[in-house]
């Protein structure tokens, strides 16, 4: 990483907003790799990107900080040819291009690695390398499948990267496939990579090697812009950080002259308190306990290995760990949407292992699901309908056959009152609600079942912060009406701050379970990453050095 | 006036039940109009004594007067004088949109709960013989008259639906348990209805009295009776009732699915199916269970044919399975758009006989239009860039939220 | 037990070149074993089988499920005996008018596959059902035209193609008779297996149809335009089916019944349960032809044979087989995107 | 609205209600055209035609021509039809009718059958007595390594068994130590079966000489000899004729003079001689049935065999032989 203070960087301050440059970019004389001048760029509804400005110097690491919808990621694919803008120019090198298409942005050695990786699972790491880019043999009849490994161990010997070209990219781990991405770009002969939220599914641990990559990728010469929403990623990763707050640029400021406090201000637009509060509370019986729940996928892999597990009245256990580690799988055998391969749940001291979904969320178990576009919500039903998922054999709703529909749509419109969902309207279409909303709707429904367990996947994912508030302290005020609450967060802050026990998942198994008051961070992202605590847990690689 | 129609248009573009009915409207024209073309391009290479000359060239098919056959001489000529209610053309077509109901429904039925029954056509064949042998069968042991009447016709009919609904309920089961593709099952399981049911006829139902491939003939008392006075009498085989009866079953589906728990959860598996899961549905159950519905209505489509329109069941099974098909998508799957769709194909039905004697023009033109129908009513985007070239409608796409998943944005009703 | 099969299928597909070589083994043993006149039936029956199967394959790769491959086997039989009927038995520009008559049905073919992609592709149509459009369409188009040309939905009989019989190699024992003493669609669909297996695995081409169909974006992003691709993939389907179709008639037929489902019986159909079942390799969709068309060819001997089985009960073992095939295997994985509209800068 | 073609103004309308199969199969319902077309070359007459797809819409065929009152006559082919016109002739006492291939007995419908099982086992014994000889004849042989002779049917009814009947009669009395193989297509439209049943014929079970009864499938069997090298027997018309390409294996057809039925029914109808209510049977004596052989190889057959098919031909039609119509 270059070191703060040096390069170019001098003129930008914590306050310079970057006007219109009607000027030859070139008479600046700095040595801008990408300048995207005044771009505008509307969906129908919104502005994604309204007048934004950016100025990328050469080899440095450029941050584009913001909010959920900022419009980083549309900002970005306007760079890679994806998008047209409607207003504005495009930059490069020093010369105003026009991409129709990523081939173009591709020829201008532009790379980007996506939110979500842009991979083919079934096809192997150097086929999906070279995609697009295969060279040829045989007069164009045969792909050169030589040529392709040979270039990419060149391409791994330059920059220090250790990937099997053979392998079969859904068989190996996203910290690999994340490369895979960076190779697939400077395979193209890209400098100028754009990652867009590159670690938000690392461990910290594989962040700090992302870390290690992207310098060794500036020290060669290479440009790099940084899609994140994370303050402290932006001052430790990046050289110079542009906030983006709906869709306007708010100002580039230098890491080092600059607080976090002041970038969460300008990233939300107020002040903004950075953790919630939960105060200790009694606790009462066992609700939940599962006993050494095993869950295999259907090729006999072992995704939750042996869990045990217990939550009680009044209390919130949360579970951390990164994505793809079994916590899915397992509340998905708590709740019924899969059933384990061993072990058994018990619920209020009843074995409910063998029951069906049904028969657990009668019995009173709330479920917050992970995704809330293909199970919370029905997308093309409306409200109403969507008020009643879950109860439509309930008493309170339907005598056994019919649907009770106006005691349900007097029940959704009290939910969208209370939950405060925005526009209140119980006949529109849940899929024309935002995601917040939408997630505000789902959470009401689900705690106003008068349930005794809540089990709460990302109940904030994609949230603002507003409404994350909100759902936050309806969690702390059923915890204290004695109700048990299982919380799986990916937000380290979240669990942390709102959970009574934490529980650390790696590979299936809990790794650690502790009082999340008396645990760092970091040592939270060594348990992630698999360290037992007590055993390796302070020598262990990078360890205390990341702050 | 003209902004008020393009208010209206815009609406029409925008409106989602508008939106059904003004594509399955526009689908119809469109086929028409591509069908008329190609019976006049046709009418070029066809010989005849007399036609229209252009360019060298001798048209000999009128598409006009194919249509006007095709759609009025379905209805009887209403236009020609000496028009009457009861005429034998309607007749066929009420006859046929009877029937078309309840294998629309079936298809609908399915397709809502998102399985692709193209065997409804196998559920009818195979529930219909089963209606036809029990109704012979306990003919012999029922009183005859009125009484036979009340107890062989409900009897055959349940036999035709618990025979179709359980040769529905096999690829429900495949498809639940075994994970076998039911659009490959169900369009194989109808070439084993047809060997099934043939091997059954000759080893042991065939009527001794007869060289064709059939069954002994119900009793008369135990085939749909005739409403008197107000109702079609006499040669053909169409009775009021039965059309009653379907318009009762079409409007019984449509309260399942919007005021029952079952249709509702029935509906949910068929248009998100991870969501119906995370509220309690047995997916497997419900797979098996909505064929099992589907595969019954396809029986009493089949029970019908047979009480209603041969009094016996006769090899060689009209595609009214098939065309199931096309009256539910043309329907958009709903229970009530089922009902005009199967009296449009009705009409479409009776009305290629009256093209075959009328007209010079091959009557598989009647095929060709219904595949030029389905195929239209499959691209609705078409119709709405049609739509929105014409009336400029800035955001006709509704609002919706964060498109991160894929499976909810195509909204497409009939994923496979 | 079904699991252990579908765990031997993915291990066979894991080593294609020792499974082809297996196979060939198997195939040699069945030819020693068989009498000939079950092996020629079987050849040629699965001439439109395995070639509408190669074809639905790349279509299904790309992402576009193309389920209107019966229609496209309809049509193309129909026009390339339609074809060669007006032209007559000679040569037209040295090229002997069958083969013409194969060129034209290969034609048509691919513009039915054309209207199918722009429906599919251009205005998002819902690819089942806009296949059983296709399918619809065809099954009636082709005995309408019929009836305008002969006044029946059958037409009348055209020549056949003859033998070719590659001197030499015919006289290798065993097999050499029956692959190179055959019928020019045999060769075709031999070469098409192999060429298709070539397309899919070692060309850049075969390797953007596998990424159209499992995800889009990444092609997309990879500067490669996945609406080419679908297109491609489509009209190569409709190459395929268009030779299958041609093929079986000029080489099989010589002439089109249009009554009930049409001379085509259904061979569509069992197309894309052939390909389901060989996991979408061109090669093993070879393979599963010859089960199919062997297994057809077999009621005769059955028959003939006088084993007293019902005849409609055994006219349906192809059928049966299929289910029962698709029961053990389970469905097959289907490439991720397939079915699904994609448009570019979608998010 | 008319159409461009105009109505046509001849003096006698015939309406033609086709069997199953349709138009176009080279046989049954192709040779009842025939007969209509005979009709309309000699008589101020035009006919309007139905094909029903299947069994169940031939009584909304027989009525839809009825009803409208403007024919003088309706063809009612196949015995499919005879329930349907069963039902239909009493409700319309004034409309003629003729039903082929089965016995209606109403007053205003006038029947024609034919002795199938006669005529095939004429086929039956040319079949049977030539299978045993080295003969050779246009692209065809015999197999002097076997006799066996094959039979191909379309679906599996009386009707069709009866043709295979005859046969088996015929190739009997010819020699008793010929085989018979058989088998049923399943339908009279599968070239592509007939044509795979008929080269298992051939190769496996070493036929010789196929008789079919299959209509389209039949075809199948044409191309089959063709490719073997061997011959087949034709059926309905003189197959030889209609399907020239196949003249040079078609050794003879067994010929069923439909076109002679419908003809003289609309001749009688034209000379007011309609006579309802009467049946007449067609048989070799009338040449409703005959063994027509092929116009391009028949005339190499041995005069000796036509000789002795002369002479079964008498026998049958005295009554000597009997031919069974059942399997
Ligand atoms: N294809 C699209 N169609 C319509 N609206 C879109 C589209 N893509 C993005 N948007 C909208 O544009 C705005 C900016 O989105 P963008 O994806 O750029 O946000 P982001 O800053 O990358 O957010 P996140 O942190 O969630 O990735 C959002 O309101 C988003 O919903
Ligand atoms: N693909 C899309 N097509 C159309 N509109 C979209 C699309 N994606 C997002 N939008 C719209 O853009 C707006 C913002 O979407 P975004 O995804 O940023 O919401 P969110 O941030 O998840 O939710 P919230 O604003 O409640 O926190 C919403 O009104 C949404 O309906
Ligand atoms: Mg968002
Ligand atoms: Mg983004």
């Amino acid at each position: 990483m270059s070191e703060p203070g040096m390069g170019t960087t001098d003129g930008i301050g914590p306050t310079t907003e970057v006007g219109e440059h009607t000027a030859d970019t070139k008479s600046t004389g700095s040595d801008l790799a990408v300048h995207l001048d005044g771009i505008t760029k509307r969906f129908p509804g919104v502005v994604a990107n309204d007048d934004v400005d950016l100025r990328v110097e050469r080899g440095t690491v450029h941050a584009l900080l913001g909010e959920n919808g900022a419009g980083k990621t549309t900002l970005m694919n306007v760079l890679y040819g994806l998008y047209e803008p409607e207003e504005g120019r495009v930059v490069v090198d020093g010369e105003e291009r026009t991409f129709d298409s990523p081939r173009d942005a591709i020829n201008a050695g532009i790379g980007m690695i996506h939110q979500h990786f842009m991979l083919v699972d079934p096809m192997t790491i150097a086929e999906n390398i070279a995609l697009g880019n295969e060279p040829t043999k045989w007069f164009g009849m045969a792909v050169d499948r030589d040529r392709i490994d040979r270039d990419i161990r060149d391409l791994c010997d330059r920059y220090g990267f250790d990937v099997d070209p053979g392998a079969t990219v859904e068989d190996v781990g996203v910290g690999v496939q994340q490369r895979v991405e960076i190779l697939k770009a400077l395979f193209r002969g890209a400098d100028i990579l754009i990652l867009d939220e590159p670690t938000a599914v690392l461990t910290p641990q594989e962040v700090e090697g992302l870390y290690d990559v992207l310098e060794e990728l500036t020290a060669q010469g290479k440009t790099i812009i940084f899609i994140t929403h994370k303050l402290d990623e932006a001052t430790h990763a990046a050289d110079a950080i542009t906030v983006l707050r709906d869709g306007k640029s708010v100002g580039t400021v230098r890491p080092e002259r600059t607080s976090r406090e002041d970038l969460a201000e300008r990233m939300v637009g107020r002040e903004v308190l950075l953790e919630a509060e939960s105060e200790p509370v009694e606790t009462g019986d066992v609700v939940l306990s599962t006993q050494d729940v095993v869950v295999e996928d259907a090729r006999g892999v072992e995704l939750v290995s042996g869990i045990d597990l217990d939550v009680r009245a009044g209390e919130i256990v949360g579970i951390a760990g990164v994505d793809g580690n079994g916590q899915a799988e397992l509340v998905e055998a708590i709740t019924g949407l899969r059933t384990p391969d061993e072990g058994t749940i018990a619920y209020e001291g009843a074995d409910i292992t063998e029951w069906s979904r049904r028969r657990r969320i009668e019995s009173g178990m709330a479920y917050i699901p992970e995704d809330r576009h293909e199970r919370g919500l029905v997308m093309p039903f409306d409200l109403v309908e969507n008020g009643v998922l879950g109860s439509q054999r309930s008493a309170r709703f339907s005598d056994g056959g019919r649907i009770d529909w106006t005691g349900v749509r007097d029940h959704t419109e009290e939910l969208i009152e209370t939950y405060d969902v925005r526009p209140p309207n119980a006949d529109a279409d849940a899929q024309s609600f935002s995601g917040g909303n939408q997630q505000k709707f789902i959470v009401g429904r689900e705690f106003e079942r008068d349930p005794s367990l809540v089990v709460a996947t990302h109940p904030t994912r994609g949230v603002d912060i507003g409404s994350t508030e909100f759902i936050h302290d309806r969690l702390l005020e059923l915890r204290r009406e004695g109700v048990a609450v299982l919380l799986v967060s990916s937000k380290l802050d979240e669990v942390q701050s709102l959970s009574d026990r934490l529980a650390v998942i790696y590979e299936g198994e809990f790794i650690d379970v502790t009082d999340p008051d008396t645990i760092t961070e970091e040592e939270l992202g060594l348990r992630m990453a698999g360290h037992r605590p007590g055993t390796d847990a302070v020598d262990g690689p990078n360890a205390g050095e990341s702050r | 006036m003209r902004e008020r129609l393009e208010v209206l248009l815009e609406r029409l573009v925008r409106a989602s039940i508008f939106d059904r009915i003004v594509i399955s409207v526009a689908a119809l024209f469109a086929a028409v109009l591509i069908g008329g073309i190609l019976v006049f391009v046709s009418g070029g290479f066809a010989s005849c004594r007399a036609g229209l000359d252009v360019a060298g060239m001798t048209f000999c098919y009128n598409p006009m007067q194919v249509y006007y056959e095709l759609f009025f001489g379905a209805l009887g000529h209403p236009l020609e004088g000496g028009w009457q209610f009861t005429n034998g053309s309607l007749a066929t077509t009420l006859q046929q949109t009877t029937l078309l109901i309840f294998a629309g429904l079936s298809v609908a039925v399915a397709f809502r709960a998102g399985l692709l029954n193209i065997g409804t056509q196998g559920q009818l064949v195979v529930g219909g013989l089963a209606t036809a042998v029990t109704v012979v069968y306990a003919a012999s042991v029922v009183p005859d008259g009125l009484v036979g009447t009340v107890v062989l016709i409900p009897l055959g009919v349940l036999a035709g639906a618990l025979v179709g609904g359980f040769y529905g309920a096999i690829p429900g089961a495949l498809k639940a348990y075994a994970d076998a593709n039911e659009v490959i099952t169900t369009i194989m399981l109808n070439f084993i209805a047809v060997g099934i049911t043939s091997t059954l006829l000759s080893s042991r139902f065939q009527d001794p009295n007869s060289n064709n491939p059939q069954t002994a003939p119900v009793p008369e008392y135990a085939e749909i009776p005739t409403v008197p006075v107000i109702g079609f009498a006499g040669r053909v085989d169409f009775s009021l009732l039965a059309l009653a009866f379907a318009v009762a079953l079409m409007i019984a589906i449509a309260w399942l699915f919007a005021r029952t728990s079952f249709g509702y959860e029935l509906r949910m598996s068929g248009t998100q199916p991870e969501a119906a899961a995370y509220g309690g549905v047995d997916e497997k159950k419900m797979t098996v269970a909505s064929m099992t519905l589907s595969g019954a209505l396809g029986g009493i489509a089949g029970a019908f044919w047979v009480l209603m329109v041969h009094g016996r069941w006769l090899e060689n099974v009209p595609s009214i399975g098939f065309d199931g098909i096309a009256v539910s998508v043309l329907a958009g799957n709903g229970p009530i758009g089922v009902g005009a769709a199967a009296f449009l194909f009705g009409v479409l039905e009776s009305g290629s006989s009256r093209i075959g004697t009328a007209t010079d023009v091959p009557p598989e033109l009647v095929v060709i239009l219904t595949g030029l129908i389905v195929l239209f009513v499959a691209m609705p985007e078409f119709f709405r860039m049609v739509g929105r070239r014409y009336v400029d409608v800035g955001s006709a796409e509704p609002v919706r939220a964060d498109g991160g998943g894929s499976g909810a944005d195509d909204g497409g009703e009939n994923d496979a | 037990m079904r699991k252990r099969f579908r765990r031997t299928r993915e291990t066979l597909a894991r080593y294609p070149l020792a499974t082809a070589l297996g196979g060939l083994v198997v195939c040699l043993l069945f030819l020693w074993l068989t009498p000939a006149s079950w092996q020629t039936s079987t050849l040629r029956l699965a001439v439109p089988i395995a070639l509408a199967a190669i074809g639905g394959i790349f279509a299904e790769k790309s992402g576009v499920i193309n389920i209107g491959i019966e229609g496209l086997l309809i049509v193309s039989s129909f026009s390339a005996i339609i074809a060669v009927y007006w032209l007559g038995s000679g040569t037209t520009l040295g090229l002997s008018n069958l083969w013409w008559g194969l060129l034209i049905g290969v034609l048509v073919s691919v513009v039915f596959a054309l209207i199918f992609a722009i429906v599919c592709i251009e205005f998002e149509a819902d690819q089942i059902i806009a296949g059983l459009a296709i399918w619809l369409i065809s099954l009636g188009l082709a005995p309408f035209a019929s009836r305008i040309v002969f006044g029946s939905p059958n037409t009348a009989n055209v020549a056949l193609f003859d033998n070719v019989t590659v001197p030499m190699l015919s006289e290798i024992p065993i097999f050499g008779y029956l692959l190179f003493d055959t019928e020019p669609q045999v060769y075709i669909m031999l070469a098409g297996a192999l060429a298709g297996w070539y397309l899919l695995a070692r060309t850049n081409f075969g390797r953007w149809v596998v990424a159209s169909g499992e995800n889009p974006k990444a092609l997309d992003t990879a500067g490669v335009d996945v609406r080419k691709i679908r297109y491609a993939a489509v009209l190569l389907s409709g190459v395929f089916a268009g030779l299958g179709g041609a093929g079986f008639a000029l080489g099989t037929l010589g002439t089109f019944t249009g009554t009930g489902d049409t001379v085509i019986n259904g061979r569509g159909f069992i197309a894309i349960a052939t390909y389901l079942l060989a996991n979408y390799h061109p090669l093993g969709a070879l393979v599963g032809s010859f089960l199919f068309a062997g297994l057809n060819s077999m009621q005769d001997t059955l028959q003939t044979a006088g084993y007293g089985l019902p005849t409609e009960l055994i006219r349906t073992i192809p059928h049966m087989t299929v289910i029962l095939v698709l029961v053990l295997v389970g469905r097959t994985r289907l490439p991720d995107a397939a079915g699904d509209h994609y448009e570019s800068g979608e998010d | 609205i008319g159409g461009f073609g105009g109505e046509s103004d001849a003096e006698y309308q015939v309406g033609m209600v086709y069997a199953t199969g349709g138009l176009g199969d080279d046989s049954f319902n192709d040779m009842a055209k025939q007969g209509v077309v005979d009709a309309r070359d000699e008589f101020d007459l035009a006919f309007d035609e139905r094909e029903p797809g299947r069994e169940g819409e031939f009584p909304s065929a027989q009525r839809d021509f009825a009803e409208s009152g403007d024919y003088d006559l309706i063809s009612c082919i196949g015995y499919a039809q005879a329930e349907a016109l069963g039902e239909n002739a009493p409700d319309y006492p004034d409309q003629n009718f003729i039903i082929v291939d089965a016995v209606v007995e109403e007053d205003n419908v006038r029947s024609y059958g034919f002795e199938e099982p006669d005529g095939s086992f004429q086929v039956g014994h040319l079949a049977g007595l030539l299978t045993d000889r080295e003969f050779a004849a246009g692209a065809g042989e015999t197999n002097p390594d076997a006799s066996t002779v094959g039979f191909v049917g379309g679906t599996e009814t009386p009707l069709i068994q009866s043709f295979e009947a005859g046969f088996r009669a015929g190739v009997e009395h010819a020699n008793d130590d010929v085989d018979v193989v058989s088998s049923y297509a399943g339908s009279f439209n599968d070239t592509a079966q007939g044509q795979s049943t008929a080269r298992s014929m051939y190769q496996n079970d070493g036929a010789d000489i196929i008789f079919h009864a299959s209509g389209r499938t039949g075809i199948g069997v044409f191309q089959a000899a063709q490719d073997e090298g061997r011959f087949a027997i034709g059926v309905d018309s003189d197959q030889s004729l209609s399907n020239e390409d196949f003249a040079d294996v078609i050794l003879a057809s067994m010929v069923k003079r439909v076109d002679t039925a419908v003809y003289n029914a609309i001749e009688s109808v034209v000379n007011d001689e309609f006579e309802g209510g009467a049946d007449e049977t067609l048989g070799l004596e009338q040449d409703g049935v005959s063994a027509v052989y092929g116009d391009a190889i028949g005339g190499e057959i041995p005069q000796e065999i036509k000789d002795d098919l002369e002479e079964s031909r008498q026998a049958i039609i005295d009554g000597e032989i009997d031919v069974p119509s059942e399997l």
